[in-house]
């Protein structure tokens, strides 16, 4: 919580809103109550008053766990800004905290002199002892650095709704799972948010039962009045809007814009989009999104197992459709196989990964960036597929888009990475002119006549692109054969022929390389030009790495900041980029897979650093790392 | 697709240029020559055509058929040729497969398009071995056969291809052989009418590592003692001259009496039956084809079929709504900068 | 094991100190309790028994029980539990799976697991619904069914769980209440003597995504109208004053009448017959529980078991030659250098 | 063929046999016309007479590929010497071929002046066609460059069993199978080779049908005689028995080997073998093998797809079995998933690659190292495993026991790399002595009591290997919980802490790193010690390598070699090794995987020498590519 105005106690009238640059504000509560939801409306209030922002939100494993204890507490964290920011904040200014669990899991995280609020209905013998409280931390001392507000959110839910309850209207269970609203209603007070979309919200959400709506507005409301009435809060803030490019904005998180996106690219190619997908936590959601969307002539398959998802994926791509299929880590091992098929098959497919805490089912709401040497070389036999990264949750819509642009010009499964950070967070978002889409109708067309004199062959090539005819079963005349099994030029007719399985092989990596080649210079970030330090990273880092190259410059640190999109083929431009740098870091949720990937390309040392807790790196960890690996050069000549 | 305009096409138009590469005397080469003469009698069209295989020697067919085709992986073509088919509901998608590739690796794929009802033809070439792998036993392969994996003898009870697909849903169920061209064309005929997905298990001879496991319904002295032909609407009986009958017991289950001793307890066949229980009991009177087996269809029932169940959402949601991309982007709260 | 000299111990020994993560209300909390206080009552030893089971709600199991136990991959469990079975015949194998992982993705494993009749327990809780990915439709989901995944709902036709166990040949094949405990619980038993694989499907409530799925057959008001309780050699009748009865129609598949016209058609159960047709004949009569529907024991027959071949096979090729690895290495041609 | 005695072609006396050092034999036939059993037999036959050997067997992916066709065609190629060999031979001295087809399809391999047997029988029109022969080569001069010997092999072996068909003791297309005999007595003779081991490998083979076994001898005599009577061949040759290290012998072949050194290492550590699989060219062989051994308290399970294969070995490894899988690339990739459990599990398992031509399908009879990447880092998340290869048929049995020595000790799954040729290809292998072969009883105990004040702890580590204790069902107190979530120290628990998820990723490589640091020192071939070229190989390359650093080294070069065949962790000792030689080459049958790896680990700019043809390299080749990368340094500073 950064301040433009200084408030001082003594003189501070609490009515008069303190204007800050940002503040970071972090619900967590039970699984059951409701955290994500009170964060999804906090946000779009943000961003309805115009902040930018970013949200980080984390939940337990199991589908409720146990109440009352630490495992089973869910967060929400927002940070939003009157300025460009890149990251969801290191650390809260203020803390909900809806019982004792919820306190004790996230207390270590607020800043120090930051705010909490307690739900004190909450914080009996029991309870405290579930949360594996010794002593109760509201008594034994140990939030004495923060400003303590204890609130009883619970009995102030339940007095609201006392006539409700009296009346029948709804169960005492009900009203009190309201409170949620209470907490909402309060903060949105506290930083002088205006209410009306989130009312209009709920009378949408709750339209089948008029009296919860209305319930959950009053109690919503009963929040502001206590914040305008008690006192007992010190000052009430303001964040104002951010100097965003202008542009009609909306919030959106990642899996919906990727989702999105492929939905866009599906429009802009003139196809039906085939989505084959199986659940799985953090990718369930892009199915999710996708069945929405039929009227866009999307198809939606919930295949039995990852396998068929993408096996009946590559029956679509061979019929037509422009294929997606979408899992995570352990799904998209399962899917190796059949990526190599398309891999030799040459069909578009796009095949998103949103990647999650490994190995194994490992963490499987955690966020990681550990499958990206799965992606670029994890198959059997030598079978290259280019490989695409989201960088933000906005960045979701264009990466899809670029993946889909790859699979049809080039006709080739390509691997799009997003992870669990990404997936589920979201921020304002400049909402693209649909007309300025890349138009990708002219990346393919189906082959309608023969190739040769008198017979189809399916792999004669695009001189340019080494891109195969795409030739849609239905057309007379081009009757063709696909198959797993090493194929003749031309003809694509089986072959076991020793010299002519290498020249395969050599151009099958030659296509790849060429996506490379093609593409627009790559963007790096220096604004001065003179940086001697580099810091590379890919996917859901952009934005920690953002942010702490923004502070470094801020004090005067020189340093260049390369994000990559493309992983496979990996920008042409990149190896002379690192060369211009004495020193070239490379950050990862991972234990350093790029920077294997970059050292053997370019025998350059680059300096990993590596960190996978299941969540985004903070830019101040970043601004550490890059102060202690670039050391004097971050100094640069002058 | 309407074919009257377009010229009646004969076997040849089917056939591709590529050699055909099975070992001399396979019974694939048998099935090939039937489905291709088949195609051409109900009026099938190449372009419009597809046969999706996995893995194993009967999974090279496509690369044979003069149609589109998708030699796939092991196991998966179910799965590819249901994506192929809801995408695509003008297409006639089949899939050829082997008792390996659809019922060992490949058995989840075969029971859900069979459970969701795809509009899928599928061709269980049964040849109760690993041909392409060069002889291990299949889930096909009878109790105690010795094969380069089983030297003692293997230990897995086999499946009944017939009773797991009715298991499993299925809606047109049938049977036949490599051998016999006019009942597999008659059957394959069937199966491609049938909307939905049709399961065709074909018992086919494996020359090489598996001759004559089908000799007792295939073989000249043996198959008329052997064959219990399924005809829709005809009493079950069978041998030389009909002097064998199928009998239901008390208790639902089917047993063979004489003709004589049967009356009038002679088990009338009705494939359109919606309880499967019948076409069930038929199957389990064979537990494996050394002894009498039925032959033909045991079942076929219309059932709601996914793709039109598929394509139906998609034309409703459109009637329903535009294809707005700008719509969709601005859905939700927004607000303007600048 | 001889287990008379142990003393006999209680469901607290099989309780392990994890504290239990399910929904508050979750039917697998009903399930865990019977099954820790059944394991008790069959006098079964922690140390010698293994819960094994893939991912899901349900699959968080073996976590609670203070046995040995495998938590391992999304669908796999049979196939774990095959490995650890066969090479561990002194062990209770048990799996513990959903309708997700056992009829979607590992619908394969389970049905070569019971074909195989692999020494196993499978307890499938059926919740009609994924719940740890929380809530998309499953396999055994009505057609119709509005969940994440299908906003406009399902039209994927239903599996039965229990006519695809008897078409993958299962041996032993039955059905209990997540909140019955006496039936559940006496199904436990039973599936637990059986040797071979024994296959149990619960129906379990998922309070969150899929509330009151079975209400017709566990309300207080419907269940004993719906209930048809299945009672090794009882005539199959039903209702509160037993006033319906299930009879068997002329082509074996099953019907209900009022009691008082069936007259002495009424169907005597029998799990032990060797034919599964009427087992099967009896799941056909629910095809989802919204309506009358069997619960207990369908099928229960010897068969041979893989594990037991398995181990016999091994003990005869011990016998029969020693385990000499100086003669394994220097078998075939031999020569000597220097 | 490198004689020892020169012959003159007027002075020799026909059978006189002249004295070689090596001949490379090649029988190239229809699929059907048993070429691989005739050349078997030959090679034991070599074995026998106490030559060093390496033979090359290639087939048509069909099980019958269209009689006739270049595509029908087999072929087994046998290189035996009197001397340390170590590759097939590059180019055949002497061609068997059975037919037009074999002819052409193999004619261009053979030496200039090499000696090509030709079954003219066969070479009549329709043959002619069906091989794709514009011309009969047998007349139109192409074969001017060789010694062209035309026998009628089918008609001799009609005439030779008249007899037997006219008794109608067999058909006479029974008969006529009986003419690879024909080829293997007169091949045999011309190489002065005694035929008794195989008359009675005959007899044995036979015993069920008397009649069969005679005929086959009678015509493997007849093959004898007729190149004794009719002088048609100028020379007979005589390779002598090569001066390996005493021992035992016999020959072996990779897949065997493997399998033997499964049992072997399991004998050795007192634990029944578990072996689940599911059939995949080229690693059936290893099921197969091991099906036969069931006296040594092997299970073999033949699961029903790959996947169930490795989850049923992880099963019966909880349960106490060594355990292991075998397969080939696509089928180790749809193993993937499991490898993470079994990583996570911390369960002794191997995972047996028999890599060939991918990718897909590719070409399933062939060899590729490509899988390497795959093994290494192609899983979700972080999933470290250990990987070994295997560098020929004999030491696959010394690398089955390292694999599962690693196994055991360090209790974690192990991927064992074969590939299609080491598989297929068969070696004189020295016997090994028995108690000799390492204990691997003391690399494990069951864990038998807690180890902890009063319960298990299923995660505590030996300090020195970081390996937790194996503790199976049935052992009462140890009941314990294994599952695929991140886990706690010690307990095993489910944890979701970010920070313990970082400490147990770093754990999880750190354990694997401790394997290289506890493994011998590398063994560096530079006989003089002081080369300033390094030639890194791994896996099958040995032999080829070896051939051609031994040619180089005899024309004076100086050139050093090191086979990995630990390929994770990479020796630690590699870097230093690499860094004292000027220039490092690494040749690989694949598009350079190990190189990426040694780049990205030393930063030092190995050169890459890439070759997929389906076949080994030719050591001629290695010869050429290591003179021109190696360059001037190959000199040395002399
Ligand atoms: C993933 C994978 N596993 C295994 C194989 C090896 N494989 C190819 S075909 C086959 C079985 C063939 O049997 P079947 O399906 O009965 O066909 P058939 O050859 O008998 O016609 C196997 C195991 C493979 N190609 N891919
Ligand atoms: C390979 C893989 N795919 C998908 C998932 C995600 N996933 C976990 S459990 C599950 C389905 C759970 O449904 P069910 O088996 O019915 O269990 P329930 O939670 O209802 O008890 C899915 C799809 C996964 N963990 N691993
Ligand atoms: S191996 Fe058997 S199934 Fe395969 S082609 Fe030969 S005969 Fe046919
Ligand atoms: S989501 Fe459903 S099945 Fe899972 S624990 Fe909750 S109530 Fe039980
Ligand atoms: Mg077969
Ligand atoms: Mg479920």
């Amino acid at each position: 919580m950064s301040a433009t105005t200084t408030p001082s106690t003594s003189t501070g009238e609490p009515h008069r809103p303190v204007e800050l640059h940002d503040a970071v504000i972090r619900f967590a509560g039970d699984s059951g109550d409701g955290m994500q939801l009170t964060g999804d409306r906090f946000t779009t209030e943000a961003g309805l008053a115009g902040n930018d922002l970013v949200t980080f939100p984390d939940y337990p494993a199991e589908i409720r766990a146990p109440a009352g204890t630490q495992a089973g507490v869910s967060s929400f964290q927002l940070h939003f800004s009157d300025h460009d920011i890149h990251t969801a904040g290191d650390a809260p200014d203020v803390l909900v905290a809806m019982n004792p669990a919820a306190l004790l899991k996230h207390i270590g995280a607020l800043k120090p002199g930051g705010t909490v609020i307690v739900n004190v209905d909450e914080f009996d013998e029991r309870a405290l002892q579930k949360a594996g409280a010794m002593t109760n931390p509201l008594e034994d001392g140990s939030l004495v650095d923060f400003r303590v507000q204890e609130v009883g959110l619970t009995s102030l839910t339940l007095r609201t709704l006392e006539a409700e309850i009296a009346d029948g209207d709804m169960t005492r269970k009900e009203a009190e799972r309201c409170k949620n609203m209470l907490a909402l209603g309060l903060v949105s007070w506290m930083f002088s948010r205006p209410m009306d979309a989130t009312e209009e919200w709920l009378r949408e959400k709750f339209a089948k039962r008029p009296v919860l709506a209305e319930a959950n507005v009053k109690v919503l409301r009963s929040g502001r009045n206590y914040g305008e009435t008690t006192e007992a809060f010190a000052f009430t803030y303001e964040v104002p809007a951010a100097q965003l490019p202008p542009g009609r904005y909306r919030t959106i998180s990642g899996n919906q814009a990727l989702a999105y996106g492929l939905v866009a690219a599906a429009q802009r190619a003139g196809l039906p989009l085939f989505a084959g997908a199986y659940p799985i936590t953090p990718a369930s959601d892009i199915l999710h999104e996708l069945a929405k969307l039929k009227h866009f002539d999307v198809t939606t398959f919930q295949a039995e197992d990852e396998i068929a998802a993408i096996a009946s994926a590559i029956g679509a791509a061979f019929g037509g459709s422009l294929a997606v299929t979408a899992s995570s880590g352990p799904g998209i091992a399962l899917k190796t196989e059949a990526i190599g098929l398309a891999a030799i098959y040459e069909l578009p497919l796009v095949v998103v990964d949103v990647q999650r805490g490994g190995p194994s089912t490992g963490l499987p709401t955690k966020t990681e960036q550990s499958d990206l040497l799965q992606a670029v070389v994890g198959r059997n036999g030598e079978a290259p597929v280019p490989v695409v990264a989201v960088k933000s949750p906005g960045d979701a819509f264009d990466a899809a888009i670029e993946a889909c642009r790859i699979a049809l010009t080039y006709r080739t499964p390509v691997m799009l990475l997003s992870d669990g950070y990404t997936a589920n967070s979201a921020e304002p978002w400049r909402i693209p002119d649909v007309d300025g889409l890349p138009d990708l109708s002219t990346a393919f067309a189906f082959a309608t006549e023969r190739n040769d004199a008198d017979r189809f062959l399916p792999y004669l090539r695009d001189p340019g692109t080494l891109a195969r005819p795409w030739a849609v079963p239905g057309t007379p005349g081009l009757e063709h054969r696909l198959g797993g099994l090493e194929k003749a030029p031309d003809t694509g007719a089986i072959s076991y022929d020793g010299a002519n399985h290498h020249a395969q092989t050599v151009l099958r990596h030659e296509r790849i390389t060429r996506i490379g080649a093609q593409l627009p210079p790559l963007d790096v970030d220096d604004p001065t030009g003179d940086a001697d330090v580099l810091v590379v990273g890919w996917g859901s880092t952009d934005g920690p790495i953002r942010a702490a190259v923004h502070t470094l410059r801020g004090n005067g640190r020189r340093v260049a900041h390369v994000q990559l999109t493309h992983l496979a083929p990996i920008h042409p431009d990149l190896e002379e980029v690192m060369r211009r740098h004495r020193v070239v870091i490379c950050p990862e949720n991972n234990m350093g897979q790029l920077a294997l990937l970059l050292r053997a390309r370019t025998l350059i040392d680059v300096k990993a650093y590596d960190r996978v807790t299941g969540a985004p790196f903070l830019s101040s960890e970043l601004v550490d790392v890059i102060e202690r690996l670039g050391g004097d050069a971050l100094e640069g000549e002058r | 697709m309407s074919t009257t305009e377009l010229p009646q096409l004969t076997r040849k138009d089917f056939s591709s240029d590529q050699e055909v590469r099975w070992c001399p005397g396979c019974g694939d080469y048998a099935v090939l020559a039937t489905v291709q003469s088949t195609l051409a009698d109900i009026g099938a069209r190449p372009e419009s055509t597809v046969f999706v295989s996995g893995i194993g020697c009967s999974s090279r067919f496509p690369y044979y058929m003069n149609t589109y085709g998708m030699h796939t992986i092991h196991g998966r073509a179910p799965a590819v040729a249901t994506g192929l088919s809801v995408s695509r509901p003008d297409l006639d998608v089949w899939v050829v497969t082997g008792d390996g590739d659809a019922l060992s690796i490949g058995g989840n794929h075969l029971l859900h398009a069979l459970r969701r009802n795809v509009n899928l033809t599928i061709l269980l070439f049964n040849n109760e071995i690993y041909g392409l792998t060069k002889g291990q036993y299949s889930p096909t392969s009878p109790l105690g056969s010795v094969h380069k994996s089983t030297p003692m003898g293997s230990i897995d009870r086999p499946l009944n291809p017939v009773s797991l697909a009715l298991g499993a849903e299925a809606t047109f169920v049938a049977r036949s052989i490599d051998s016999d061209r006019k009942h597999l064309s008659e059957v394959l005929a069937a199966a491609h009418a049938h909307r939905g997905a049709s399961f065709v298990e074909i018992y086919q001879n494996c020359v090489v590592f598996n001759d004559d496991a089908f000799a007792a319904v295939t073989g000249k002295d043996t198959k008329q003692q052997n064959q219990i032909r399924l005809r829709q609407g005809e009493p079950v009986v069978f041998g030389p001259e009909g002097e064998r009958a199928v009998v239901a017991g008390e208790d639902g289950s089917m047993r063979i009496v004489p003709t004589a001793e049967a009356g009038d307890r002679v088990v009338v066949h009705d494939a359109t039956r919606e309880d499967p229980t019948t076409a069930f009991a038929l199957a389990r009177l064979a537990p494996s084809p050394t002894g009498p087996t039925p032959i033909g269809i045991f079942r076929a029932v219309e059932g709601p079929v996914y793709d039109d169940l598929a394509r139906e959402q998609v034309a409703r949601a459109k009637a329903a709504a535009p294809a707005d991309l700008r719509a969709l982007l601005e859905g939700g709260n927004i607000w303007n900068v600048g």
